[in-house]
């Protein structure tokens, strides 16, 4: 379905075949000849063995997800053919290296219709350039050819990567690309190809970047200056990124034994004024949730990512689903709130991760940000961010002159209280995780608890009205409205065009925040609809759980998979008609 | 004198008087660190001082600085922020024995390996005191508490021993009975460069009725004037030797040598090179 | 207000003032003397200084709550006083030993009707006794002259408790009581007192035990036979019941270096074969979550009692709260279920730390059990249990004649999977957090993750006909329906009693499995009222939110408190009334 | 022979392919732990193999026993559930050097005193090997790793050194490429009382270029033959002296006096009294 224009290539083979690596050249060439490009990869959790899987989707516009499946699917051995071959339709093209890299003319069996192009990688690398781990050079090489990649640009990327390697290892692949080029040139000239991308001039300045990176280049541009972590798939990136850049701002990156260390100094940190983080993974986010809860009750600023994984327990840390809302919204003992944003896509990595951050100085509150391992692994085009033009909120400071007695937790008509941190003169306080009086001594007396109890949840009740918090895609007569979080936005988005351009009206809503939900937004677009539909990958249906204890007077409907793979844009919009 | 400092240790203390029971010994520690900062001339304007949960872990409520009491064994964690955040602070973590050896014992190695730019204080009275008379880490086997109503079944650790072969840098044991030494004991631990450790042995007279100060003064002695606090061997040797009946108080080892957690930051600032957005996005751009 | 039969004598003062050692020897005479018993105390969260508190209420009927106040009040310090004395109403007694103990003759400001009776208690201790702190006996013995305490009841116990110490104790102790006795039938003798009690004979066989013991010995019960812990505040007593006695069955019990060692040892005890279990606070429980997916994942059957704590972070570690609901049914990452169970009272510990196990060892799965620390506290008086009656379950295990090939997660009917545990022959097999089909092997497709995810969910999904997990106290013609967990329950019960006495109709649904909520007899309870009224103690209504997810067609109105201290019946009462 | 014992050390094998890259230094432990097991006539049904997560974590799926693969930095606290709820259970358990002295570490001072009764075995990668390729606690400073980029800032732990001065009562060292040797210390290590530690040097050619097979074989040497397997601070100082370039394989320390957790808690039992119910319900009669 998609866009005419769209073009998805899938890559399957065991993982180590240079599948990842040959999928980013081929991702960036799209990308150089200016299509808008949108990649999706998954590993296997094990070292050794297990399918890997790259996916390059292309187009002339906006790509919104992973999208229908693919049209073009190479394989890379048998496991990948058999995990994908009957996704393939009429018209699709099977790139083919024979069985095992062997004998071409043993053709697999493929779905009715779909197109057949023998393409021996294996036997090209191996015998005609003597280097089998070329295969994967040979074949983007192919792949440039017959679908109208500029193998020029290619190129440019292969010798930008493999320069510092050495002149011989460039002209090695190019030579394995000629081949690759050369033999579809012999072979396949004529077909009538039905795929062909077309290149065009972009006069953007646009930027090719994971969504772990994004949270990264994001956490920079909102003067993050302390990041703290330990290392868990699929997060890690994110500590690679502000590893290798925030150190040049000044900014001081540390690897601690746990996660536990690790949020524990990121409240430190925001104790002496940082701008502090931690980006983890579910695992991660269990063992901070004690922490989070000291967090809430000093007031301290800060930031985590959870790039989420499939769960529970160590569970499938390679696949994809949405299933930490609940913990980000309700983990923890005691009674208390916190801020919790999804991310849809790689430039909202880029944005929310610095909304992320002024929320938290603003509010004096921990902020967790909601990824996922999909969106974190994969590229995307966007327009490259301007750091001039970030508006960057700090913590609002005590002021001796207008301020009064310095009191750390001084209660006030916005529920904010004016702060001061270690060397500020004259502003020595304790900051306890034990209930306290304004001042920060313990007081376990039911004035204090109750007021602040209240203070902690009321400071934040209007968060939704500080940021672009949601965004509502109303259609007139609309009868169902699709509400999710996180990436399967992007899916929703793409199946409400397939619906709207199907002919059946809907409408949609998307938040950016979740917690809390943006209730004024969510209550003007419940006024256009009679219904709503909640597609989440996961069981409960988090989400949908949350929106029910609005008690919103509407039919709630639930609609979830979870079997480690994000949703198919088809799937919704196969489901919005159902429900409308 | 700038503000924040001052003449005499008394003038360091909070208007929060201390929760400890009479006889407790962490009042020794909080006299002795009150003279040491004003022996330092510390101000409490740029010192920090973090804790864990305990009574020993009420300690920063009691004397003016900022501090900052987090949750049970996560003293470290915190303090470690705290530094990075700012390196210009003075910042001292303080503890009980159970808090930094039982559930916080997880983070002491690697603040010592690192040679974090910190103090820690941990009063050991071999009891969980806060929470009434549980065993803890230093509880000295077949002793009777309430958790072991048949007798402690556990061989105690040894925090000198153990932070030693961690790789702290300084370390040192005191005796709350002996405030007059370890004011000088905390006065060279906080000028020491890198993480610096000091045992505090701090009875706890209303759930630990078998290590009293009156057992612990027969036991204490100086460390011999021969000790050789550059051999970390001998210092761990000491450490564990307990076949004297003895308990050594002061400097077990000392190295100025390596290099500390923010001397290390620093050199790798030097070679990440200057920062530069357009460039970053370079490599970001197809 | 309460049964007419009912006394209840609030005693305050510092911590360490023999406040609770005497309030428990009272409470003690008064069971002995036949009558019914539920206490209450208060702690400060410090070793020294701070206010601490002892109320024995005591009765000829069934006592369901803390009730409303005290009728008398005896203050050993002016924080004390200044605490309770405006609690006082007309007709109530104080009990006055002079300010801090100074001339009696100087009395305090009472409300207009309270009767003051004169004790100089420091003054006979100190000089009469020349021991001041026998101040708490001579307090002892001049209640049960005012109040019809049998005093030989009082000496029995002291005679028990101290005895070990040596007569010379013993003596002195019984002299105390005699100056207090001895004072009040010289100065108040002929004074009307408008209370008293009286002994009753009790043919049932009574105990009169906290509700952390309770736990202990539910567990013991329910066969138990490994308890790891970590020492924490309100359950640390849980721990140092079955320490003492576990052991003398043969079990295991440890205390490890943390909170995440004892849930980690309790799920290698499970692995075993053994019927395993921790207790902890928030705090503790927070820091388990990690593990407790690794719980639910591998299917273990355990046991945690969470014994619950005002929060956030350290909070007020000896407050009463219910806030970790959420945290329980939603806390850890990933999608997962688990059975989350709540206790009223002292018996329900017993009865429901037996459910625990059994429900455990049934579904193949954690279970938690909530308490709180004024019911982990407070002692009561109920119906020693038979360990002959009780009925315990045990995990189906593999039979190698009937159930085929050994599969240690087979898909079966009901989503049990007979188990093996080390040591049986033929059936050795891998146990893994990860993500894995049939045979425990890892398995990261979206097949095994769907089935697994929905058997995790199914086989415990009628847990609510495993037991008695719920009752409906249905008034005919009633409108609004209480629904509460927790020992809120207690406090329901007595104020539906008290709107009921009032002439307000109104019925009460008391769960007692909170999750998966009893949704087959809520329903049926929901047919006979227009709404319902949750009152908690915690901010968001933890409970309240669960039950909007159901969707239940009626109004829910929350009712919360959040101070620090439980709610009393005539709150709830009133409310009723109000809402009807 | 009875089922569940085997001949030879590969019939020890499950049928699960080794998840490990060619040339991973773990498959030395498997086939040397596997010959032991022969050796020893081990019954399966009777062993529980306990990990944590990592790539070194996987061992036990390869070995036909029972076994548990839990969650990351958790296997010793598992481990010792399963032998406490099951005294009679040969226990081992396995993890990495990250698993094990990172996020693991609380754990191991504590299962060392208690001498706990079990075996445990840490391939140590210098390297997070799973997770692909991040600075560990062992790695060597200034090593550039994917979360180093500027090398790593930290000075390494030393896990003999650390599990010494816990009071492990066996600790051993043995190399990847030196399986034969391996064989016999893990025998000796299951046959010993309580807690036993084997410390394996296990390359990954992976992720951590610089520690190789062969740098190792340069440095690997047995220890010498007058070394004293029951001097504690020799044992130690030979653990922490890295002067000679030299790296040592055998036993470093044996201790077979102590008494175990599993002895000590059998002691009390005898001291609990026997069971009675109903005595019980007296302490709670009015
Ligand atoms: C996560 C967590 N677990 C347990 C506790 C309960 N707790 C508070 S202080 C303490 C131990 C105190 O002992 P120690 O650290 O030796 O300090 P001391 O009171 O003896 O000075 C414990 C177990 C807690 N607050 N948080
Ligand atoms: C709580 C948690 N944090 C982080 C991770 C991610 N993780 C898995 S294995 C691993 C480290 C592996 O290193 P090591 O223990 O040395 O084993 P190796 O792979 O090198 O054998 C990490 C960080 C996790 N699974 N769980
Ligand atoms: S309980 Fe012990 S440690 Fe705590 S204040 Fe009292 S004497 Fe000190
Ligand atoms: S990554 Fe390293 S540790 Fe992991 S299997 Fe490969 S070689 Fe072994
Ligand atoms: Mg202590
Ligand atoms: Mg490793």
């Amino acid at each position: 379905m998609g866009h005419k224009s769209d073009l998805c290539i899938r890559i399957g083979g065991e993982g180590g075949e240079g599948i990842i690596s040959s999928g980013d050249i081929l991702a960036q060439a799209a990308a150089k000849a200016g299509l808008e490009v949108l990649t999706f990869k998954t590993f296997p959790a094990e070292i050794r063995g297990g399918y890997a899987m790259y996916q390059i989707r292309m187009s002339s516009e906006k790509i919104l997800s992973e999208g229908d499946g693919f049209q073009v699917l190479v394989v890379f051995n048998k496991e990948a053919l058999d995990n994908n071959i009957n996704k393939l339709k009429a018209g699709n093209v099977l790139i083919w290296d024979g069985p095992e890299g062997g004998d071409i003319n043993e053709l697999p069996e493929v779905p009715e219709g779909v197109i057949v192009y023998n393409l021996p990688m294996s036997k090209l690398a191996k015998v005609d350039l003597g280097v089998y781990r070329s295969k994967n050079m040979v074949c983007m090489g192919a792949l440039s050819e017959l679908f109208n990649i500029p193998v020029d640009r290619l190129k440019e990327i292969i010798n930008n990567r493999f320069g510092k390697k050495g002149q011989d290892i460039v002209d090695l692949n190019y030579k394995a690309l000629q081949l690759g080029i050369d033999y579809v040139k012999e072979n396949h000239q004529g077909i009538s190809n039905p795929y062909n991308v077309v290149a065009q001039e972009q006069n953007k300045d646009v930027i090719i970047m994971s969504g772990n990176d994004a949270v990264g280049l994001g956490a920079l541009m909102a003067g993050c200056n302390f990041f703290a972590c330990y290392p868990i798939t699929p997060a890690t990136e994110i500590a690679y990124w502000v590893a290798k850049h925030l150190v040049k701002k000044g900014g001081t990156v540390v690897q601690t034994e746990d996660e536990i260390s690790s949020i524990g100094a990121v409240v430190g940190a925001s104790f002496a004024g940082a701008k502090a983080m931690t980006g983890t993974s579910g695992p991660g986010l269990s063992l901070m949730t004690e922490i989070l809860g000291l967090g809430v009750m000093v007031e301290a600023p800060l930031v985590i990512c959870d790039v989420q994984r499939g769960g529970p327990s160590t569970g499938l840390p390679t696949k994809h689903e949405q299933s930490d809302l609940f913990l980000a919204c309700y983990g923890g003992h005691g009674d208390f709130p916190r801020i919790v944003l999804s991310a849809e896509n790689v430039a909202d990595c880029v944005d929310l991760t610095i909304h992320a951050f002024n929320l938290a100085e603003h509010y004096q509150t921990p902020v967790i940000l909601l990824t996922d391992g999909s969106l974190g692994f994969r590229t995307e085009t966007f327009e490259a961010p301007d750091i001039n033009k970030v508006k960057v909120v700090n913590r609002k400071m005590y002021n001796p002159d207008t301020d009064g007695e310095f009191l750390r937790y001084k209660f006030t008509e916005d529920n904010i209280s004016p702060t001061a941190i270690p060397g500020m003169e004259g502003c020595a306080h304790m900051q306890t995780g034990l209930e306290h009086n304004e001042k920060g001594s313990p007081n376990y007396g039911p004035v204090f608890h109750t007021k602040n109890t209240e203070k902690r949840f009321n400071k934040i009740a209007n968060a939704e009205d500080f940021f672009e918090s949601s965004h509502s895609d109303i259609e007139e007569g609309a009868t169902v409205g699709v509400v999710t979080w996180g990436s399967t936005q992007g899916s929703v988005r793409e199946a409400v065009q397939q619906a709207r351009e199907a002919g059946v009206k809907v409408s949609a809503f998307y938040p950016k925040l979740v917690w809390p939900f943006p209730m004024k937004a969510f209550n003007e677009f419940l006024k256009t609809v009679d219904k709503i539909l909640v597609p989440e990958v996961n069981y409960q249906g988090q989400l949908a759980e949350i929106i029910k204890t609005k008690e919103i007077g509407k039919e709630i409907i639930k609609y979830n998979i979870y079997g480690g793979l994000p949703f198919e844009p088809q799937e919704i919009a196969k489901k919005i008609k159902e429900v409308q | 004198m700038a503000t924040g400092i001052y003449a005499k240790g008394k003038e360091y203390k909070s208007e929060v008087p201390p929760t400890w029971c009479a006889g407790c010994g962490d009042y020794g520690l909080l006299n002795a660190f009150m003279n040491s900062l004003a022996d330092q001339q510390i101000n409490v304007n740029n010192t920090a001082l973090i804790s864990g949960i305990g009574c020993s872990s009420r300690f920063p409520f009691f004397i003016k600085a900022y501090g900052f009491h987090g949750v049970h064994g996560r003293a470290l964690t915190i303090a470690s922020g705290v530094k990075l955040a700012n390196p210009e602070l003075e910042v001292v973590a303080f503890g009980g024995d159970g808090d930094g050896f039982a559930i916080g014992g997880g983070h002491v190695p690697h603040m010592c390996r690192k040679n974090m730019d910190m103090t820690y204080i941990v009063m050991d009275n071999s009891i969980y005191g806060l929470t009434k008379g549980q065993m803890s880490p230093t509880t000295t086997p077949g002793m009777k508490t309430s958790t072991t109503p048949y007798g402690a079944p556990d061989n105690p650790i040894n925090p000198l021993a153990f932070v030693l072969t961690y790789g702290a840098t300084f370390v040192a044991q005191a005796f709350s009975g002996n405030p007059k030494q370890m004011r000088g004991l905390i006065t060279q631990a906080m000028k020491h460069r890198g993480f610096s450790y000091i045992n505090v042995i701090s009875p706890c007279p209303t759930f630990n009725k078998q290590d009293t100060f009156d057992s612990y003064k027969e036991m204490f002695e100086d460390l011999p004037e021969d000790h050789d606090t550059s051999d970390k061997p001998g210092a761990i040797a000491k450490a564990l030797d307990r076949t004297s009946g003895k308990l050594y108080s002061g400097v077990y080892y000392e190295d100025k040598e390596t290099p500390t957690f923010l001397d290390r930051i620093a050199e790798q600032r030097k070679t990440a090179g200057a920062f530069d957005f357009q460039k970053i996005l370079d490599i970001y751009r197809p």
